[in-house]
């Protein structure tokens, strides 16, 4: 037999069929924001809902201001507004059931107020006298995440042991548009994916990550077009469409509780004020660009949709404002007290059980503090 | 310590078993990694647990380091107890950030109201033959990021020990397996794990009156093979193993250097900047008096890990370790 | 003037107008992976094309076979073998013109050898005498790659300089379906396609990541399907067709070197052999799936096509058969001669210029070998 | 080292000159990072590099550091000499394993075929009341790192002159810059680089018979107060600034120490596993027969590093300093 008579006696075949993993087609995000309000879908909006969502959005836009007020009191460290963002962090924190968790980011402290923790141990971080104010199980609020995008896969990771545990539990992360180009956001997106963990990402595309602008961040048709590569759907919404946020989130969320998966959804929005107060944004845009975004404001938004259908009326709005001006003030009173500051607490967590050398260094700065506040009583004394 | 002896078993095979009584007695233990389920690892220490305990419980991650330590963050936050395990040393590099940002910072950050139980395995260490990026020591930077226990064993009864206290802690574990160590072999009684020092406390595995070699992990047989050769040059050597580098234990690394007054520190690691120098200079500190020589360092080249077929002339080997012996000053002694 | 007065002057527009930043229909892979051999498409398929592939084909199977055997001989500490994807190998190396660079991992010595590279200096880093046998610039191929998809990012800043040079210079880089979930690969990605750098970049997805499948590594409906949240165009390849692979990455190089920018590839093919000598496939896989594979050979289908167009006769599957042995022959005598090592060197190039510290670290190690060297030389002297 | 006065500028801005100057001197050097175009980075040391030489030039990056790095890598096996910014110190974790696994390995690798002339900047340590992951001081990292220069200024013309060297250097050098020092004024002449010494130097910033701090970048200013400090106690301290981590000056330090017996090693990172190990170690190992004391540390605490309203208990500080200066065992000395 000859060689090519040996090798006519095997027959190469086609490969071991191949199919997609999932069908693509429903994973792509529609070809525009998906919008609510002013179009003919705000006519099937819960009248409820959009009240409860007004009052959330002039809070928070207060918040935001009288936030921004303290940092030029001193009274915090830095703030980064998210003024014209309300809507979505108001959605975010509303879409929410009370056993579902929260992953802010840094930005996002709005959406850790309107879930119900206190604005003060909230700006904790921002203030700088901890890292994190407050009890994060009671809840079920992560800290707020600095290292941009690292709070993606601790949302994954929760809602994975969520589900192994058998509790209907969903989590709901917040990320950036710059977040999106960190080797984090990826993975968290594939472990989510791969894992059916009930999970919602959320990314507000504000436009800018510092000054650098999405087109320097992404070539992408949009950030939500990054879903169906890891085989989840992604959406696409108008992000200052407060109504338009909630049900895209809700969906999502829904979807997630049932064991559908994780969603990514782009929510479309614009920051208005500088990356935080110690940024000068005029270095990196135009004043035409803001007053575009200014002309699409989230709260007149919805204001003018509840006015244009009888929902709210002069009291109403007068009602909200007021309930904003009451938690402004308590905010501004109790942030201007000084905090109480422990240097001792400083070794206190770092390990379950302290070490013996954190046992030295504790005796080490108390002995100093003493010497410190002796010589402080000595002055004192002398100057008496 | 008294270790019963009752069947020889290999470091792996301690392992494994400190695993899956672990799984076996706390339903909230999960194991995750690279290849851990179906394939039992690349060292087989996570055979069988898949098998007994499931996939849900044995989990076989997508390939991404920084993915697997950053879920297992959220999987503690919500009470569970995961135990990941870094393929090799230089593939633990990935989830730098996930473990120095949050990992070690989590408990400080929350007061304490959110402690990450998560141990982080890494084999480590070479003679093995690896190639490039697998015989990585990268101790020097667990140990400088509070918030880490960092702990490694030398002895089979320790592997099985020291990962059930890992496991069982409450704070995160950086746990270093010595993988050349792996397929070492004694007996053991896992029946009897109390019978192990906690975390935190190191153990002279050999007592001598002349010098003290302080040690760790793959070291440690190479220290108690150059203190039996010492004994022909007439030197009686005591050798510390610190089985946890994170907490320190200086009383028993200063009484064991007070006692002898000469001390030699060795580690596979790059001398530089490696662990040897925090040592040597915390000893110093606290015995200056005590010492006739100063605390010298037998360690790794300050280069990257050699070549599969170079690597013997980086490690710290017998000669080495005698020779720098040798250089304690011994005329200056009578 | 009212509150709600005041507030109607104020009239919500739309958002500034918000498209895509890519249309991403033709950035959609194809529904099924492109082939050639077989169908119609072969027909204008360069013949010449095709027989330059068969020969480096069955080149490159008997390397594969060689350094496996190498392998059981202790000449090579360990070999991944490429056995089964050949036809990504080779024409990987082949579609790249001399200037372009190739950004191989550690599978993907086969490539490296197809480019032209001596096949022991490209196994110096398996066989273990140092981390990297070869000059990469002579070849312009970057070290063999371990560290998942590490490499990728790499390959895009090299692209990305070469294009600010103004050299018309392509960039290939290879990584596996495992190395897809590494935000490396996120991060290459994105980089490549908001800079437009050209750099073509081939997944071969041969169904395992050591032991995980590739349903445990993405839900995505192919590993193409990533490119369009990128903004890049993604194709999906018979990785086993040889002449699908070169057509599908020369199309990718050309828009690429032509100023079009990044490609994502993705070739479906199989890992015939373990994942490397060391490696126990039998733990994770049954035979079933890799006779299945087998059966859809890159060598026989494309000697199938080869022989049916009369474009391949006996003697010429002989003449390349007895180049691959020549080869083999050439490779196993040079292996089995040792390697030179030179212990010194490993303080040679840690730097540019070497430090007293090293110096001192020299000397020390010089001391050891020479009195190494004596106590042989005695011992010899004392046996004589 | 003879510094021309000319006319003061802050460490900030002599930065920013040395990339300008490095920049025009040669076209291959690029400059690339979050923010360091249009905006001139969060600290503007990059201000106006974008607009003289164009983006091309002075690249504002998608946000990912490990993305920047690996890209530099490839930019630099291409002929060019990228200057990578990493925004903060914490932020260049993301980027650990291409530093660690390419970076400082590639010339070793590839024989010194393939060189990586990278300058990988990075804002570090505390003191500016920056929240948390804003302030760390992660030189102890660097160090354990074979392969990288580790270069740290502390004073205005140091940072020109290092950093021109720095990106002059044929390998890659980890360029850490103290951020509360940006603002430090000084006058000096950008004409005269040549006046400063050399990477790998480390130079005496004030003689002193009594005892050595031996410190680098932040806390050299903090040094020299307390050297002043002194004097009313009675102390006479000599200073020295090390500049350059890796490679060691051990000359200089061990000169230093031996004038004057002892010595304390000063720094914010902290102690555990932190660069002072390494120092007090090699000078113990150099000098043991000159010290009267052993080499003391002033250091971080073994903490994650505090948020902003404590971090004044964290820094190593005058009193902290002098308080150790006291530890001196000065009672053994007559
Ligand atoms: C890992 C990491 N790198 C860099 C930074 C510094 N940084 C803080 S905010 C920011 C921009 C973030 O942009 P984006 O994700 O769009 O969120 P936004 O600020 O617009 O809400 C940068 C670069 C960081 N916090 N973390
Ligand atoms: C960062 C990193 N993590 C882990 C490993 C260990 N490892 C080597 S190969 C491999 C599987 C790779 O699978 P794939 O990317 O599909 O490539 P293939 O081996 O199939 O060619 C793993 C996990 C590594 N080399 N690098
Ligand atoms: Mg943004
Ligand atoms: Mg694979």
């Amino acid at each position: 037999m000859t060689v090519m008579e040996q090798r006519g006696a095997y027959r190469p075949s086609p490969p071991p069929a191949w199919q997609p993993r999932t069908d693509p087609a429903p994973l792509l995000p529609d070809a525009e924001p998906y919008r609510v309000l002013g179009t003919e879908a705000a006519g099937k909006a819960d009248p409820d809902l959009l009240r409860r969502l007004y009052a959330q959005l002039v809070r928070g836009r207060r918040y935001n201001t009288q936030a921004t007020a303290l940092t030029k009191q001193g009274r915090l460290a830095v703030y980064p507004s998210s003024t014209g963002q309300e809507a979505c962090e108001v959605a975010a924190a509303l879409v929410l059931e009370e056993r579902d968790w929260l992953f802010p980011s840094y930005r996002d402290t709005l959406a850790v107020v309107a879930r119900g923790v206190d604005p003060v141990e909230t700006l904790t971080l921002l203030r700088g006298d901890w890292h994190n104010g407050y009890d994060p199980h009671a809840h079920r609020v992560a800290p707020l995440s600095t290292p941009l995008a690292t709070q993606l896969p601790h949302a994954v990771g929760l809602a994975h042991a969520a589900r192994l545990k058998g509790d209907d539990v969903v989590a709901l992360a917040m990320v950036g548009d710059g977040g999106t180009s960190e080797g984090d956001f990826h993975e968290a997106l594939n472990f989510a994916a791969v894992w059916q963990a009930p999970v919602v990402f959320l990314v507000q595309n504000n436009g800018f990550a510092i000054s650098v602008p999405l087109a320097k961040q992404t070539a992408a048709p949009s950030l939500a077009h990054k879903a169906v590569g890891y085989g989840m759907p992604g959406r696409l919404v108008d992000g200052n469409d407060a109504a338009a946020v909630h049900e895209v989130l809700g969906d999502a969320v829904r979807h997630a509780r049932a064991g559908g998966g994780p969603t990514l959804v782009e929510a479309v929005t614009y920051r208005i004020e500088a990356h935080t107060n110690a940024d000068d944004a005029t270095r990196y845009r135009g004043d035409a660009e803001v007053e575009a975004w200014r002309a699409h404001d989230p709260i007149r938004l919805l204001e003018q949709e509840l006015t244009t259908r009888g929902l709210l009326d002069e009291p109403g709005v007068e009602a909200a404002r007021q309930d904003a001006e009451e938690m402004a003030a308590d905010l501004r009173e109790r942030m201007n007290q000084e905090p109480e500051l422990d240097p001792m607490a400083l070794f206190d967590h770092v390990y379950a059980e302290t070490t013996a050398q954190l046992r030295e260094q504790r005796a080490l700065l108390r002995a100093e503090l003493e010497a410190e506040q002796e010589r402080n009583d000595a002055q004192e004394g002398g100057a008496r | 310590m008294t270790t019963v002896a009752v069947k020889p078993a290999t470091m792996a095979q301690a392992l494994t078993r400190a695993m899956r009584d672990a799984m076996a007695a706390d339903p909230t233990v999960h194991v995750l990694g690279e290849d851990v389920g179906t394939l039992g690892g690349v060292f087989r220490v996570t055979d069988g647990l898949a098998k007994e305990f499931g996939e849900d419980r044995c989990t076989d991650t997508p390939l991404a380091e920084a993915g697997i330590l950053g879920t297992a963050v959220g999987m503690a936050m919500y009470g569970l107890r995961p135990v990941v395990e870094m393929q090799f040393d230089a593939f633990a590099y990935p989830a730098f950030e996930q473990l120095i940002s949050h990992v070690s910072r989590m408990r400080n950050r929350t007061r304490g109201r959110m402690p990450l139980p998560i141990t982080v395995r890494v084999p480590y260490g070479g003679g093995i033959g690896g190639v490039e990026h697998h015989s990585d020591s990268s101790e020097a930077y667990y140990m400088a990021t509070p918030g880490l226990h960092v702990v490694t064993p030398a002895t089979v009864a320790d592997a099985y020990g020291l990962l059930r206290e890992a496991i069982a802690s409450d704070d995160p574990v950086v746990f270093l397996e010595p993988k050349r160590l792996y397929w070492s072999k004694d007996t053991w009684d896992p029946e009897h794990p109390a019978d192990v020092e906690p975390i935190g406390r190191a153990v002279v595995r050999r007592t001598g009156r002349d010098a003290t070699l302080i040690t760790y992990g793959p070291s440690v047989p190479v220290c108690l093979e150059a203190a039996e050769a010492a004994q022909a040059e007439g030197w009686d050597l005591e050798v510390v193993d610190l089985r946890s580098l994170v907490p320190f234990d200086d009383e028993t690394v200063c009484a064991a250097v007070r006692r002898t007054g000469r001390a030699v520190v060795v580690h596979e690691a790059t001398g530089f900047g490696g662990p040897g120098g925090e040592i040597a200079a915390r000893i110093t500190e606290r015995c200056f008096h005590h010492l006739e020589a100063p605390v010298l360092r037998v360690a790794g080249f300050d280069i990257p890990y050699p070549p599969p077929m170079l690597e013997r002339h980086h490690l710290p080997g017998v000669d080495r370790i005698l020779d720098a012996v040798a250089r304690l000053q011994w005329e200056a002694e009578g």
